[in-house]
This record gives structure tokens, C-alpha cells and sequence, in this order.
């Protein structure tokens, strides 16, 4: 499908293409900062107030997130392959622009999910690094 | 300069190390580098192609096609990082670090407590009386749980030649694995800083065989041989603000707020490692640490040369 | 050349020169609210600083010339390298590159009159010389930060710093936050609402999208440090627990704090390199960069996944391997935004047509010494590998190389590139080449040695070292070093400030570079551009029709703007022309501002809170004083 | 690339004229103004930063908040009881309801009723000083049953919640200001953009104060 100067300007693709640069990163976010805590939450206690299934929740997580990420992933090449061959000239240059841009920032994201997702399990629970 | 670091002298070179956990750091960093240097002379050769090639356009043999430029952009900035990062984060953070972790304590047989304190090292042996400073005796080829504590600020433990380092927190209990292949004594130094005499904050790592290890452990944990000769130098100790800050067990010195000096003779250095211990260097250090080690905790206490050296007379007697 | 004047454009000109006429003298200086005033303010202030950080080095480097030196004493040694590490990133590079380069270059490049608060950019200034010379103040009365830049507690709490030293830190960094946050968000609404009509985001030079993402990282990461300062006051000052573990507190939370501000940082230092290296390289290169796309994007990314790699700053402090290998997937992940930069701009050098001009040198010379430090800095992404050299002199070389070869090379070539566009004369060529060689040779000499130092186990921060290490002869080398470093940079001062006087002129766009501010006279006039300049695509100056039609524009007195300070404002992301703003001439509250916020916080370091509160409440009257005269925007 | 001869692209399906704000000062050349532009005003691009970052401070005392959490035995210590939550409750529904007025003050400038714009804000107005003395007393009360420099617990409590006392304190002002300057002077184009700043700035505060009211009770909930 090829997308025209108005739809280009519409809502719904503006929200696809920022989704599809956004995305990947934002779920590499959540997949951190969910993982840092949980790690910090149960092998920083000094007292056992809980027990945490750490590795559970972060492959959980990964999971997740790398589901967001492969979703904005496919927005941006769909949008990639809707404008290719367009002039610079906005909306379109800048729409296929941002599609490049968002091909490339998800495949960093994802790449770091993956490797969160498969380092934790081979990590022992709570050995001091 | 290269031959310094291919030789790998030097008292606290990660290149000479001495156990299998420096090993592996040591065999990953001469990976590392030959990678990087691989890249880095790649960029230096393509450059320098640039300069010869400064006055026509394009790439060499490929010509101007932007999309292959592009494309090799994409190879050289993404493909070949991706891949390279990815085994490095397996083979580091997955297989190096089990290496490197803290060890589990059912795997140790001996579990030595390093205190640090501005600007020394407190050791300690749990299960014995002994109690040294700035000098750990191990038993060599034996898996040593090294428990690292702080009596103040965040000091580093680190004995480059048998382990990484880890910090000293307060608050926390960190432990870190020694392990000696060979005989020897081996530097560390604080990595963290820790004050006004970080830099003169060192300790050494004596690995000796078991036996001597054995021995040298039962004489720590004595207490202090009662002599009557250097009486006089015993008692100035006593009166004197020595005693408030000192221990000597089996006298009247009760404080740990200074490095235990039970046998005090019995260690190879005095003050973190600064200077030798020999008589002459103890009377110095007596007379006047702020010269020695300016902003030491010990003060400088202004005392005769005679009141020095009977001090160090009766200090002679703690071996 | 834009203002090829024809008898009617002329008249035109005449009528924006009066419109934009500039205050003369101290006042004029004092009350300026142009942009490019600001930037030499910045540029001049920012440099003085610069001086002084590299004295405190070089006693650095004195003191270690071989072991056991005398020349400081360990309580000045500490105060030294803690100032160093204070003043060249806070008082140095962050003022150099964004309040001199971003504030003098940002509104020419996109093609404004101007930034898009201009009074806020000025009190940005105001409150950047008050926050330096405020922490100053400790090192001439003796007693200057004392404990690192890092600044970790314990050693840092009133029990082992019972004196106001950490609180000249502490102040001193909340303040100087402030400033950078308000210069930040004046970059980022400058960038998304001032660009010339026709510049969309795809459209944008590279340079702003460098600035772009230094600013949203200083927007997203002063906050912890200015946080984690006043937890730190709250302490020294009320006896709060933040910090004290005997109450629960943990050391550790200063440390993640302090390095989720002090990872962004990092490249909060290096992306205006970026941006400065991607508008020298095209042009001398007389090609457009290769990948445009993907260096934007990685400019972005860098920014972005610089917060989430704070932990590998604490690899040794024992956390757990499940919690440290997040970090260090980040870690290593981070480095392909940096490597597709690397080589686009390596394979734009190699495809184009360069010429080896100084900005260019010193570009080449950015690009040898970022991938050093980038490529050790991959390295102890390794846990393992750094748990063996953190806190040695390894790291010292490692991010040596990255802030000083990497960040300010770019600066010293930046320094030539834009000398003639910004004094309308050109500096020495040949001098200007010595002056690379010099401060790349020094650079190499001064650093590189530590990587082996590192290796060779010396650690960090150590005033002095024994003689028997085998240390002797490597430090003595860097020493040398540093000096030949220095002697390079003052040559290149001393060649600009020559050229200044006897340089030849230098005309509208002597290199013929790639980007507007090109397009106008040099030095620029008050207005920037007699009109405002159409864009279609990143490389303006290079689209000789649109440079054509903008003549002929001027000529028919077409979207001249001449009703007062005016200036364009678009939409965000297409750049269409949507309103015309009133831009604010001059005002005297600025300086007022930071007057007041200078007196606040030096009475809050000497417990006089009652009048630090006074102060607080004139600044607040300044304020509004300041919003009494409405301009639309 | 270039395009020879394109002018200046102008507001798509638009009428060419771009409006200069600057010289909107009267109600209806103000309604006018805010019909014409699609972006957003710089100003409200510059608040909208600001507030980002002051909601990454609140991030940070959070965050701290449960970092402390996580690494104490007992939370809250021993001898400190676990805060009360009806009244704490209460006292942020209040504040958050504020939202509608500020809502309804900017949509009466952007019509351009000037009047009408300033009594929404002074009603806001009102509340938000009802919910800041109400609570500066709950914080009285709280500091005669344990004090910041009792425990890590005790200086994390009171410094978030002295933070967001402080923001709302900010904004009380902000608004005084901002009534006072369209209640008397009427609409400009820069009146209206500092309502819509204003409102914006409060739409986060409240905001913040229902994740600031949840941290504060967390033990409690």
C-alpha cells in the first residue's frame, strides 16, 4: 500500500510512525528498569522480607517486551515499504525518514531485550558480581 | 614500554597473574585487544587510502554507488558489531564472570575478614584470635573466602595478581574469592578513594604451604610474650597515648582504634605498606608519622629521641 | 553569497538594521538578549575556565612527574583533581559546546533571527558565571570540593569533610543544573519551532540533531544529580539519613544517583562533538554525509541508551551478576550508534574529495582517538575486566581519550571552522596545522601510556607512588606529555587571537560550507538573515536555486518581517510557516536573576537562611518584573 | 536536491495569511490567533519541557523512596508508624479535581472570554489554597510524631512530600499571577499562552500528586 500526502498527515499515522520509532526503545525501558529493580528488590534486602521469582519475571519481562518492540519493528517497515522511493519533501521524505529511523532504533532495542532475556536464566540468583 | 608490558614486571601487573581467575581476566583482555587493535587499524588504513585517494571520488574498486557506501556503512557500523558484542557479552559476562563472582562459601576452606580503615588494612582470621594489619598470609593453592568490610568510607580490595577487585562498602558484606597458584607475595592497593592517603593505602598477600600458613596462624592468635627487659618501653607505651588507640594482647592496650601491634615484628612493612619495618624506620615513623604519611590518623605525639627509641626497644620484643 | 544587494534590497536592509539596532558598550553587553552576544559571552567565560582547569592539570601532572613528589600536598592534590574534573565538564565543555557553539550556531543554522527565548537564554548565562565563580570562591579561600567530581559518600558526609568544601560541591551543582536545564529546553523548543520554513526533521542539519539530544539528555538527567545534591545538603546541613547507613540510608543510593546524571553526562559531552564533526567533514570533504538517516538516529540513540548504562560505573561494588549484566547488555549495545557514526563519517572521507585543512585535522584527529576510547571502553563493558582495571589508571585513559580527544577536538576544530564566520577574518593555515600536530602529539603522549599504567595496576586518585612499581618512566612520559598539550592549545589561542587583528577577511563563506549560517555576512548582523532563507533539503547553502530565490525574495522586500524583532515560527515536525513571533530587543532582569540566585546560594552555604530566602523572593519579583512586557510566543 | 522556485510552504489547507500573534491583543484577534495556528506555542513547548524535567525529579525522590524501602529490615522502622490514609486521600481528590477548572479556564481564553478565564482559574485557585493549608497542617502533625533526622525512612517521607507542597505553592502563585494579569488586563495572545502554560503545569502536579499520595501510603495500602 502507498500512502498519500493527507494520510500521511493523518492522526493515525502519526501515531504509527512515533510508535514505530518509539516503541522498541520504550519497551527496552521497561524490560531494564523492571529488571534492575527486581534484582536490587531481592538481593538487596538485608532482612528476607520476600522472595522474589526474579528469574521468572525477568524472562516474563523480556518476553513482553520484545513482543512491543517486534510490533513497532513491523509498523516501521510497513510504513518503510509505504514510502520508499519518495522525494524529500515533507510530509512524505519526512515520514519515510522517520521509518528508517525507527527500523534501525528498534533492532538496537531488541537486540538488548534478547540479551537480557537470555543472560538472566544462565545468571544465578543473587551472586555478588 | 611495550617490553614493560609484554614482560608483564611490575609488583601489581594484571598481566602477571598468579591464579586461575586473573588468568582468564588477563587471557580476555589479550583478546579484546587484538580485536580493537584490528579495528582501529582498519579505520587508520582506510583513512590513509582517503588521503591518497584525496583528489578523485568514490570508493576504491566500488566507485560512487551511494547505496553500496551506504551498505557497507550499515556492515561495518551494525553487522559485524552486533556479532562481535554479542559473543564478547558470552563469553564476559557469562563464562568469564562465573570466575570472578563471589565464591560459595561451601567451596572455600578458609574464610579470612579484611577490614578497611583510613589508611589501612585490618585482617582477621573468624575462629582464631589473630588479628594483623596490611599483611594476609594464605595457604597457597587454597580457595580463600575473603570477607571485605570498611570501618569508614568505601575503600577497593584489590591484589591485582590474584583477583579482581571489589569495593568496600559500608553497610555491605562483599566477598571475593583469593586463590594463589604459586608461592609468593603479592601487592594490592586500595583502587577506591578513600582520603587524603589513598595512595599510601597498600597491603601484601603472603602465600606460603599450608604448614608455615598453619604455624604462622597459631602464632598470630598467641598473645604477646611478656619480656621484663624493655619494661621502661612497655610502661611509656602505656602511659603514653599509645595504649588509648593500640592493641597488644596480653597487656593492658586494649584498643582497636590502630592496627593491632601483637606481633607487630612479625610483618614485613609498617604504615599500609609506606615503609620497611626495621628499627630505624620505626623510630622514624614513631617520631613523626605526619612526615612520613601526612594527615595519618596517628598523630605526631612530639616525643624524645630516648622515649623513641625505648618505645621501639619494647615494640622489638612483639615478634 | 545571500546578500547580493540590488538598490531596493538594499533599502530593506537599511530598514532591519534600524529595527535590530544593537545597545552600544558594557550596557549593551550587560543587557543583551542576541543570541550570538550570549554565545561569545560563553565562548569568552567558558575559555577562562578552560585556562584554569588545565593549570590544575598540569599541577596534576607535575606532582606525578616521578614518584614520591613534592610539589602539592595531598590535601591540594585532592582539591586539584577534583576541580579539574569539576571545571572541564561543568564550567567547560558543556558551556563551550552548548552555550557558545549551540547558542551562536543553532538559530543561524536553522535559519531564525534568534533563539526562542531569548531572555531565558541570557539568564542562562548569568546563572553559569554565578554557579562558576561561586564554586571558585571555595578554591581561592581554600577550600575547594575535596572528595572527586564523583564526590561518593561516605567520604563526602560532614563526619569525614567536616568543612564547607562539599558544599561549594553541592550548591555549586544544583545551581549550575539550573542553568544548563533552562539552556536545554531553549535548544529543544529552538530546534522544534524556529526552523526556517521547509526544514522538516529529515531536512534538519545533522549539527541539531546533535544539540537536540544533549539537550533532552541534560532535561532527563540534571534532575537526579540536582536530587541526589540536595539529599546530600539535607545531610551535611540538617542531619537527614539519605546516606547514613547507621539509619537506614545507603551510600549506594548517592552512587546511582550521581551516575544515572553522570552516564548521560558522558555523552551529554561527546554528541556536540558529533554534531560539530558532521558539519566540518561535508565540507571539506565537498560531499554530503554518507547514511545521513542513520547518523541522525544514532545521535538520538547514543543519548537515549546513555541512560540506561549507569551501573557499569559500579561493577565492584558487589551487586548481584542478574542486576549488573542488564548494564552490561546495554553497555555493549550502545557502542553501534557510535560505530555507525565512525564509519559513516570514515566513509564519507574516503568517497568524497577532502581537503586537509586544520578543522579537518583536528576532525581526522577525533576520529583516531574517539575509537580508541571507544574501542576501551568496550572493554570494561566486559564485567569481569572491569571489576580488574575500574579505578585504575586504564579508566583514566579510557575516558581521557573519549572527553578530551573525542569531545574536544571537535571543539578546537570547530574553533577554526567558524573563526571567520564569527570575527568575518580567517586564521593562520600553517599555524593553525602546527597547532594540530601539537596538541595531537601531546594528547597521545599524555594519554595513551595510562592504558598501560592501568594494566601495570596503578590505581586512580593517588597523589604520589613508590619508586619500586615500575611506574617511573610512563608517568615521567606523560607529564612530558601534558605539556606539549598545553603548548599546543596556547598556540592555537594565541593564532586566533592574532588572526583577529591582522587576519585577512575572510568573506561570506570562505570554505564553502554546507549549512545557512554560510549564507549570511560575516560576523552576522543583529537580524541573522535579511529574510528568512527557504530550505529543501539538509545541505541549504548547497541548493544554489533556493540561495537564487532568496535573493529575488529580498529584492521584492517578500517576507521581510520588519515590523520588529520578528521571527517565523513553524510546526514541529514539517517546518510550515505558522505564526510570526515578537522576539524580545533587551532587558535588564537577567543579570538581576542571576545576581540574586549567586547571593541565595552563597548565604545557603553560610546558614544564613534567612536572607538566602530574601534573595530567593527579589529573584522572584525579578521574575515578574521580567514577564511585565508581553512579546507573543 | 532542491526545489527552484517553491515559496515558502504555507499551513496546509489553510488560508495563506499566517497570523502575527504579536499583534493580537484584543479578545477576538485572540480567539483568532489560537484558531489559526496547528502548533503548539513555544511557550507551551517551553513549559512542557519544564514540567518533564520536574517530573523526573519526582521520579527520583521515588525511586529513592523505594531504593531505601527495599534495603531496610522493616519499613517503616521500628517506633514510626505507618501513615494514616483517609485524610492524605481525601486532601489529593481535591487537589486533582482543580483539573476541570484550569481545563475549562483555557478552553473560555481560547474562545477568547477573557472574564470567564479568570474566574475558572480563581476558583482553582481557592481549592488549591484550601489543599495547601490543609496540608502544611497534616505536615506539622506528622513532624510531632517523627522528624527527618530520625531515620532514612522519616527524610525520604518528609522531603517528598515537602517537594510537592512546594510545586503546589508554585503554582498557587502561577495562577494568582495569571488571573490577576487577564481578570484586569484582559486577553493577549501571551495571557492566553500562559493559561494553557499554567494549566499544563498544573495537569502535572496533580498528577504527581496522586503518585506522590500512593508512595507516601504505600505501607499503609
Amino acid at each position: 500500500m502507498k500512502l498519500d500526502r493527507v494520510q500521511m498527515r493523518s492522526t493515525r499515522t502519526t501515531l504509527l510512525l512515533w510508535f514505530g520509532v518509539g516503541g522498541g526503545p520504550a519497551a527496552w525501558a521497561l524490560v531494564h528498569v523492571m529488571g534492575y529493580a527486581m534484582g536490587i528488590a531481592q538481593c538487596d534486602q538485608p532482612a528476607g522480607r520476600w522472595q522474589l521469582p526474579v528469574h521468572a519475571w525477568d524472562v516474563g519481562v523480556a518476553a513482553v517486551g520484545l513482543v512491543i518492540g517486534l510490533a513497532a519493528m513491523t509498523v516501521s517497515v510497513r510504513i518503510y515499504f509505504a514510502t520508499r522511493g519518495v522525494d524529500n519533501a515533507p510530509p512524505q521524505g519526512r515520514v519515510h525518514f522517520l521509518s528508517v529511523v525507527g527500523l534501525v532504533v528498534n533492532f538496537l532495542a531488541i537486540m538488548i531485550i534478547i540479551l537480557d532475556g537470555v543472560g538472566t536464566p544462565l545468571t544465578g540468583l543473587c551472586h555478588q558480581s | 614500554m611495550a617490553t614493560v608490558l609484554l614482560s608483564g614486571c611490575g609488583k601489581q601487573s594484571i598481566l602477571s597473574f598468579k591464579s586461575p581467575q586473573t588468568h582468564q581476566i588477563t587471557l580476555l583482555w589479550w583478546w579484546m585487544l587484538a580485536a580493537a587493535s584490528i579495528v582501529f587499524l582498519g579505520a587508520v588504513v582506510m583513512l590513509t587510502v582517503a588521503w591518497f585517494r584525496r583528489g578523485t571520488r568514490g570508493l576504491p574498486f566500488l566507485g560512487e554507488r551511494e547505496t553500496l557506501t551506504e551498505g557497507l556503512v550499515v556492515l561495518f557500523g551494525m553487522g559485524i558489531p552486533v556479532v562481535a558484542l554479542v559473543a564478547l557479552f558470552g563469553v564476559a559476562n557469562l563464562y568469564v564472570i562465573k570466575n570472578s563472582e563471589a565464591p560459595d562459601p561451601r567451596t572455600t576452606a578458609l574464610t579470612v575478614v579484611v577490614t578497611g580503615r583510613q589508611w589501612w588494612w585490618e585482617v582477621s582470621y573468624p575462629g582464631t584470635r589473630a588479628v594483623t594489619a596490611n599483611e594476609i598470609h594464605i595457604p597457597v593453592r587454597t580457595r580463600v573466602d575473603v570477607i571485605a568490610l570498611t570501618a569508614d568510607v568505601i575503600h577497593s580490595f584489590w591484589v591485582p595478581q590474584l583477583a579482581r577487585k571489589i569495593d568496600m562498602v559500608p553497610g555491605r558484606r562483599n566477598r571475593i574469592l583469593l586463590y594463589a597458584s604459586r608461592p609468593g607475595i603479592y601487592r594490592g592497593q586500595c583502587a577506591e578513594f578513600c582520603g587524603l592517603q589513598h595512595a599510601n593505602m597498600a597491603l601484601e598477600v603472603v602465600a606460603e604451604p599450608a604448614s608455615a600458613f598453619r604455624s604462622w596462624l597459631s602464632r598470630m592468635a598467641a598473645p604477646a610474650a611478656s619480656t621484663a627487659s624493655a619494661s621502661t618501653g612497655k610502661s611509656l607505651f602505656m602511659s603514653l597515648q599509645c595504649a588509648s588507640c593500640h592493641q597488644i594482647r596480653g597487656t593492658a592496650a586494649q584498643a582497636t582504634v590502630g592496627p593491632d601491634l601483637t606481633h607487630l615484628m612479625s610483618r614485613r612493612t609498617l604504615a599500609g605498606n609506606t615503609i620497611p619495618n626495621t628499627p630505624a624506620d620505626l623510630a622514624a615513623w614513631i617520631h613523626n608519622p605526619q612526615a612520613i604519611k601526612p594527615g595519618a590518623l596517628m598523630p605526631d605525639l612530639g616525643l624524645s629521641s630516648t622515649q623513641v627509641s625505648e618505645l621501639v626497644s619494647y615494640l622489638e620484643t612483639l615478634r | 553569497m545571500a546578500t547580493l544587494i540590488t538598490p531596493s534590497a538594499e533599502r530593506h536592509v537599511e530598514l532591519l538594521e534600524q529595527v535590530w539596532a544593537e545597545r552600544q558598550g558594557v550596557l549593551g553587553w550587560l543587557t543583551t538578549t542576541d543570541h550570538k552576544r550570549i554565545g561569545i559571552l560563553y565562548f569568552f567565560t567558558s575559555l577562562a575556565f578552560f585556562a584554569a582547569g588545565g593549570v590544575e592539570a598540569l599541577l596534576i601532572r607535575t606532582q606525578l612527574v616521578g614518584p614520591n613528589g613534592h610539589v602539592l600536598s595531598p590535601a591540594a592534590f585532592d582539591e586539584m583533581f577534583t576541580m579539574h574534573g569539576i571545571t572541564m565538564i561543568f564550567l567547560f565543555v558543556i558551556p563551550m559546546t552548548t552555550g557558545a557553539f549551540g547558542n551562536y550556531l543553532i538559530p543561524l543554522m536553522i535559519g531564525a533571527r534568534d533563539m526562542a527565548f531569548p531572555r531565558m537564554n541570557a539568564v542562562s548565562y548569568w546563572i553559569f558565571l554565578g554557579s562558576g565563580i561561586f564554586m571558585y570562591i571555595g578554591l581561592v579561600t581554600g577550600h575547594a570540593p575535596n572528595s572527586g567530581w564523583f564526590d561518593y559518600v561516605p567520604l563526602a558526609s560532614k563526619q569525614f569533610d567536616p568543612g564547607n568544601n562539599i558544599d561549594f560541591y553541592g550548591y555549586g551543582l544544583i545551581f549550575n543544573g539550573i542553568s544548563s536545564t533552562a539552556a536545554a529546553i531553549n535548544f529543544i523548543v529552538t530546534i522544534f519551532k524556529l526552523r526556517a520554513p521547509g526544514m522538516s526533521l529529515n531536512r534538519m542539519p545533522l549539527f541539531c540533531y546533535a544539540f537536540l539530544a544533549v539537550s533532552f539528555s541534560l532535561v532527563f538527567a540534571l534532575p537526579a544529580l540536582s536530587m541526589a545534591c540536595v539529599f546530600l545538603e539535607l545531610d551535611r546541613q540538617l542531619g537527614f539519613h539519605f546516606y547514613d547507613v547507621s539509619n537506614g540510608g545507603d551510600p549506594l543510593l548517592w552512587q546511582n544517583l550521581f551516575w544515572i546524571f553522570g552516564h548521560p553526562e558522558v555523552y551529554i559531552i561527546i554528541l556536540p562533538a558529533f554534531g560539530i564533526a558532521t558539519s566540518i567533514i561535508p565540507t571539506f570533504v565537498r560531499r554530503k554525509m554518507v547514511a545521513f538517516p542513520l547518523v541522525a538516529l544514532a545521535e538520538i540513540m547514543v543519548a537515549f541508551l546513555g541512560f540506561g548504562v549507569w551501573v557499569h560505573h559500579m561493577f565492584a561494588v558487589g551487586l548481584a551478576t542478574i542486576t549488573t549484566i542488564y548494564f552490561a547488555a546495554a553497555s555493549l549495545i550502545i557502542v553501534i550508534p557510535s560505530a555507525i557514526q565512525l564509519f559513516a563519517w570514515i566513509a564519507t572521507i574516503l568517497t568524497g574529495t577532502p581537503i586537509f585543512k586544520t578543522p579537518l585535522l583536528f576532525i581526522i584527529g577525533f576520529i583516531l582517538f574517539f575509537m580508541i576510547g571507544g574501542l576501551s571502553g568496550v572493554t570494561v563493558a566486559a564485567i569481569p575486566f572491569d571489576q580488574q582495571v575500574e579505578d585504575s589508571y586504564y579508566i583514566v585513559a579510557h575516558f581521557h581519550f573519549v572527553i578530551f580527544g573525542a569531545a574536544v577536538f571537535p571543539i578546537l576544530g570547530g574553533m577554526y571552522y567558524w573563526f571567520p564566520k564569527v570575527t568575518g577574518r580567517m586564521y593562520h593555515e600553517g599555524v593553525g596545522k602546527v597547532s594540530f600536530y601539537l596538541t595531537f602529539t601531546g594528547t597521545l603522549v599524555t594519554f595513551f601510556p595510562m592504558h598501560i599504567l592501568g594494566i601495570l595496576g596503578m590505581p586512580r586518585r593517588v597523589y604520589t607512588y613508590p619508586a619500586h612499581m615500575g611506574w617511573t618512566f610512563l608517568n615521567l612520559l606523560e607529564s612530558i606529555g601534558s605539556y606539549v598539550l598545553a603548548s599546543g592549545l596556547i598556540l592555537i589561542v594565541v593564532n586566533l587571537a592574532v588572526s583577529l587583528f591582522r587576519g585577512p577577511l575572510a568573506g561570506n563563506d570562505p570554505f564553502e560550507g554546507d549549512t545557512l549560517e554560510w549564507s549570511t555576512t560575516s560576523p552576522p548582523p543583529p537580524y541573522n538573515y535579511p529574510l528568512i532563507p527557504t530550505v529543501s533539503s539538509p545541505y541549504a547553502m548547497w541548493d544554489k536555486e533556493d540561495r537564487e530565490l532568496d535573493n529575488r525574495r529580498l529584492a521584492r522586500g517578500e517576507g521581510l518581517l520588519a515590523r520588529g524583532h520578528e521571527t517565523p515560527a513553524s510546526t514541529v515536525q514539517d517546518a510550515e510557516w505558522d505564526e510570526i513571533l515578537h522576539m524580545p530587543p533587551h532587558s535588564a532582569w537577567p543579570p538581576v536573576v542571576g545576581l540574586t540566585l549567586t547571593g541565595m546560594f552563597l548565604m545557603l552555604l553560610l546558614h544564613h537562611y534567612e536572607i538566602a530566602a530574601g534573595f530567593l523572593v527579589a529573584g522572584g519579583l525579578a521574575l515578574l518584573a521580567w514577564h511585565n512586557k508581553e512579546y507573543a510566543g | 536536491m532542491s526545489s527552484s522556485g517553491e515559496h515558502p510552504p504555507r499551513p496546509s489547507g489553510r488560508a495563506g495569511v499566517i497570523p502575527r500573534s504579536s499583534e493580537a491583543t484584543t479578545a477576538g484577534a485572540v480567539a483568532l490567533v489560537a484558531r489559526r495556528r496547528v502548533a503548539q506555542p513555544n511557550g507551551w513547548w517551553g513549559m512542557a519541557l519544564f514540567v518533564a524535567s520536574e517530573a523526573t525529579l519526582f521520579g527520583t525522590l521515588i525511586a529513592t523512596y523505594f531504593y531505601l524501602d527495599f534495603n531496610a529490615p522493616r519499613w517503616p522502622p521500628a517506633g514510626i508508624k505507618a501513615p494514616s490514609v483517609v485524610l492524605p486521600l481525601i486532601a489529593t481528590a481535591v487537589l486533582v479535581s482543580t483539573t476541570v477548572p484550569m481545563f475549562l479556564s483555557v478552553r473560555a481564553a481560547r474562545a477568547g472570554y477573557a472574564g470567564l478565564a479568570a474566574r475558572f482559574v480563581g476558583a482553582a485557585l481557592l481549592v488549591q489554597c484550601i489543599y495547601l493549608a490543609g496540608q502544611i497542617l497534616l505536615f506539622r502533625h506528622d513532624l510531632n510524631d517523627f522528624r527527618p533526622d530520625q531515620s532514612a525512612y522519616a527524610s525520604i517521607y518528609f522531603t517528598t512530600l515537602a517537594a510537592h507542597h512546594a510545586h503546589v505553592l508554585l503554582g498557587i502563585l502561577l495562577n494568582g499571577w495569571v488571573a490577576a494579569r487577564i481578570g484586569i488586563g484582559g486577553l493577549t495572545t501571551y495571557r492566553l499562552t500562559a493559561v494553557r502554560c499554567v494549566a499544563l503545569y498544573w495537569y502535572v502536579v496533580n498528577a504527581l500528586a496522586v503518585l506522590v499520595v500512593l508512595t507516601q501510603l504505600s505501607p499503609s495500602l
